[in-house]
């Protein structure tokens, strides 16, 4: 059953994006929220994780907490979809369960 | 009180008494037993702390609930599993946690520790496997 | 659809609250159902109806009040984690021997088994926090 | 010595707020000043006089009080940050209009000034939070 | 307001939005200015995305408090330094970060920008210098 | 001037430990508590960078949260010292100041 996995915590500070991928099935949704959203730029110490991580998962950046945090389209890292809250909803939906990565 | 049942996962990635988190994950699964839901918990990274053996609180003048995971079997919780990764990197092994032994009242089958260390893929298995996932 | 919030941190300190208030919105505006949005842990603290946050900052408080008027939400905050932080109802109070209350109207307290249900009658559980 | 303490987190989630009562009380053991308590951020919420934690579990706002009575502490509780949780006196109450207060009797809310002052006035200042 | 003066530092080592830490921190910075103490901002890990140019806080509906950080030098914070290797690790280098003012009333003397990339060991230095702590 | 360090935060988790050791002064003082104690313990994969700052730190536990996450004394690394509210009062009081990692 696929799994739309949340992840609200910058990769630098905390342990919950990584343990996430290494976690989460081929295949299932990651999405990157709050501050999580810096796992999503480029030119960072995670860029290889999570680059490493395109190679069997979708992972999306949610837009509105990119923009508050100062930084767009342009600096996230190729194959990172940048996303709204109504598709955050689709996501949830379109995917079997949710799990929150606290 | 419900005919739906559904596989519930309870993941606890968090070590106990710096936080709350653990044991009010907790009473969620003590409360969770009535409901006659499918109940696993899932121990991995800091959350595998929570299942040491010997916690001794009285320094810090709060509730030793360490206590309560022993009885885990009788809330209806079938499946107690802990990411063996975790476990190593934190320079434990599975004697340095608690036991929790289970009886089936109807059946009168029992084990002597439902504890499981298990390898990432099934750490991934079990996730993949459940319908709701709980984290706290 | 229906779908199942859970909050778990208070207003302010952590985005979550607001995170999952931007989801039930735009959940409800795709037309999805919220069957429940259960606060637990120090979430219990966004039914308090005595903050008063800064005139050019938002009201998470009457924010989730509107929302949940508008769209006749259940909003459920964890008996036994308000009694560890202090939200407080009519019946409460006097049970407790508190002589306030300061729960906002428009949310109820209730026990966990709600949390447990909500998950069980929702189709997904969405979980916030820190 | 003279020390001030600050306090990031509320009560119950974090143990920010019983490590710094262990720490102020052995500070107070060994014959150290306590120039203030200054509780910030969620911190605000120990100065309810409304939680009613169960029976088996420590009172961390009655362990406060009790000490802070015991040494005539200074406890503040920072006026924003509380305005933005709902910790309100009666002073409060009446200028932003809530129908009810929740402070305890033994804490007081005051400005953040109140930490700059302490932290100027004060040797060591030991702060705890997440 | 007193005639002592001590060295204050704030340490920033949380991103902004995601907890109150870094609004809440610039608050007691603003108020501190009225204490005539000498105040110095440190900032390093992810602290360091408290100062990025642009944030727009629109779509989350929190307040915007970046255009604060321009002002700091209105409220007697004379040095305001980063951590070079945070920033480098981060993708960020200092053209990413927002321009804080400065001038003495009293001399006239004024400085375009007192945000100052420096290396870890003058980060040690300046904790080392400083006579008093905050952090949140 | 003499700090005293504390960090209360798992290894584990977050970035803090690591963050203190690498810009704490030489001759300074560390004190884990809280959830930071489980640095202090042998055999995990923290222990090479506490071993590594023994060198030129000196790094207690509180033993009170020791105990209460069912660690003593045989299970800390050689050379951190278990210390009690008093010590770390103590501690406070003899360093010039203290610098929670937070």
């Amino acid at each position: 059953m696929s799994i739309l996995h949340t992840v609200n915590k910058s990769p630098f500070e905390r342990n919950s994006l990584e343990s996430c991928l290494k976690f989460a099935q081929g295949g299932s949704s990651v999405l990157l929220i709050e501050d999580g959203i810096y796992a999503a730029l480029k030119g960072t110490s995670a860029e290889g994780q999570v680059k490493a991580a395109l190679d069997n998962l979708s992972v999306y950046v949610l837009g509105p907490d990119l923009a508050a945090r100062g930084f767009h389209q342009e600096r996230v890292i190729e194959g990172v979809e940048v996303v709204d809250y109504a598709a955050f909803v689709d996501l949830a939906a379109e995917n079997d369960k949710v799990h929150a990565w606290l | 009180m419900s005919e739906v049942v559904k596989k519930y996962l309870y993941v606890n990635r968090k070590a106990p008494y710096g936080t709350i988190y653990a044991w009010e994950s907790l009473e969620v699964v003590l409360i969770g037993a009535a409901f006659d839901q499918e109940v696993s918990l899932m121990f991995l990274d800091d959350g595998v702390f929570q299942l040491t053996k010997g916690q001794d609180t009285t320094g810090i003048g709060m509730k030793n609930f360490s206590p309560t995971y022993r009885s885990l079997g009788d809330y209806e919780v079938k499946n107690i599993y802990v990411d063996r990764n975790s476990l190593e990197s934190r320079g434990l092994t599975q004697d340095d946690l608690v036991k929790v032994a289970w009886e089936d009242w109807e059946s009168g089958e029992e084990k002597e520790d439902i504890v499981e260390v298990v390898d990432s893929a099934r750490v991934t298995e079990h996730m993949d496997e459940s319908d709701v996932i709980f984290s706290f | 659809m229906k779908f199942a919030i859970q909050i778990n941190e208070g207003p302010y300190q952590h985005q979550a609250s607001d995170s999952a208030y931007y989801f039930t919105k735009a959940a409800l505006e795709k037309g999805h159902e919220i069957f429940r949005v259960f606060f637990y842990h120090d979430g219990v603290n966004n039914g308090t109806r005595l903050t008063t946050p800064p005139q050019d900052d938002r009201n998470i408080v009457e924010r989730w009040a509107e929302l949940g008027e508008k769209h006749a939400l259940d909003m459920v905050v964890c008996v036994a984690a308000a009694q560890r932080r202090g939200i407080v109802d009519e019946g409460e109070a006097k049970r407790n021997g508190k002589d306030a209350t300061n729960i906002h109207p428009r949310f109820r307290i209730s026990g966990l088994g709600q949390l447990v249900e909500a998950a069980i009658q929702s189709e997904r559980l969405v979980v916030f926090g820190d």
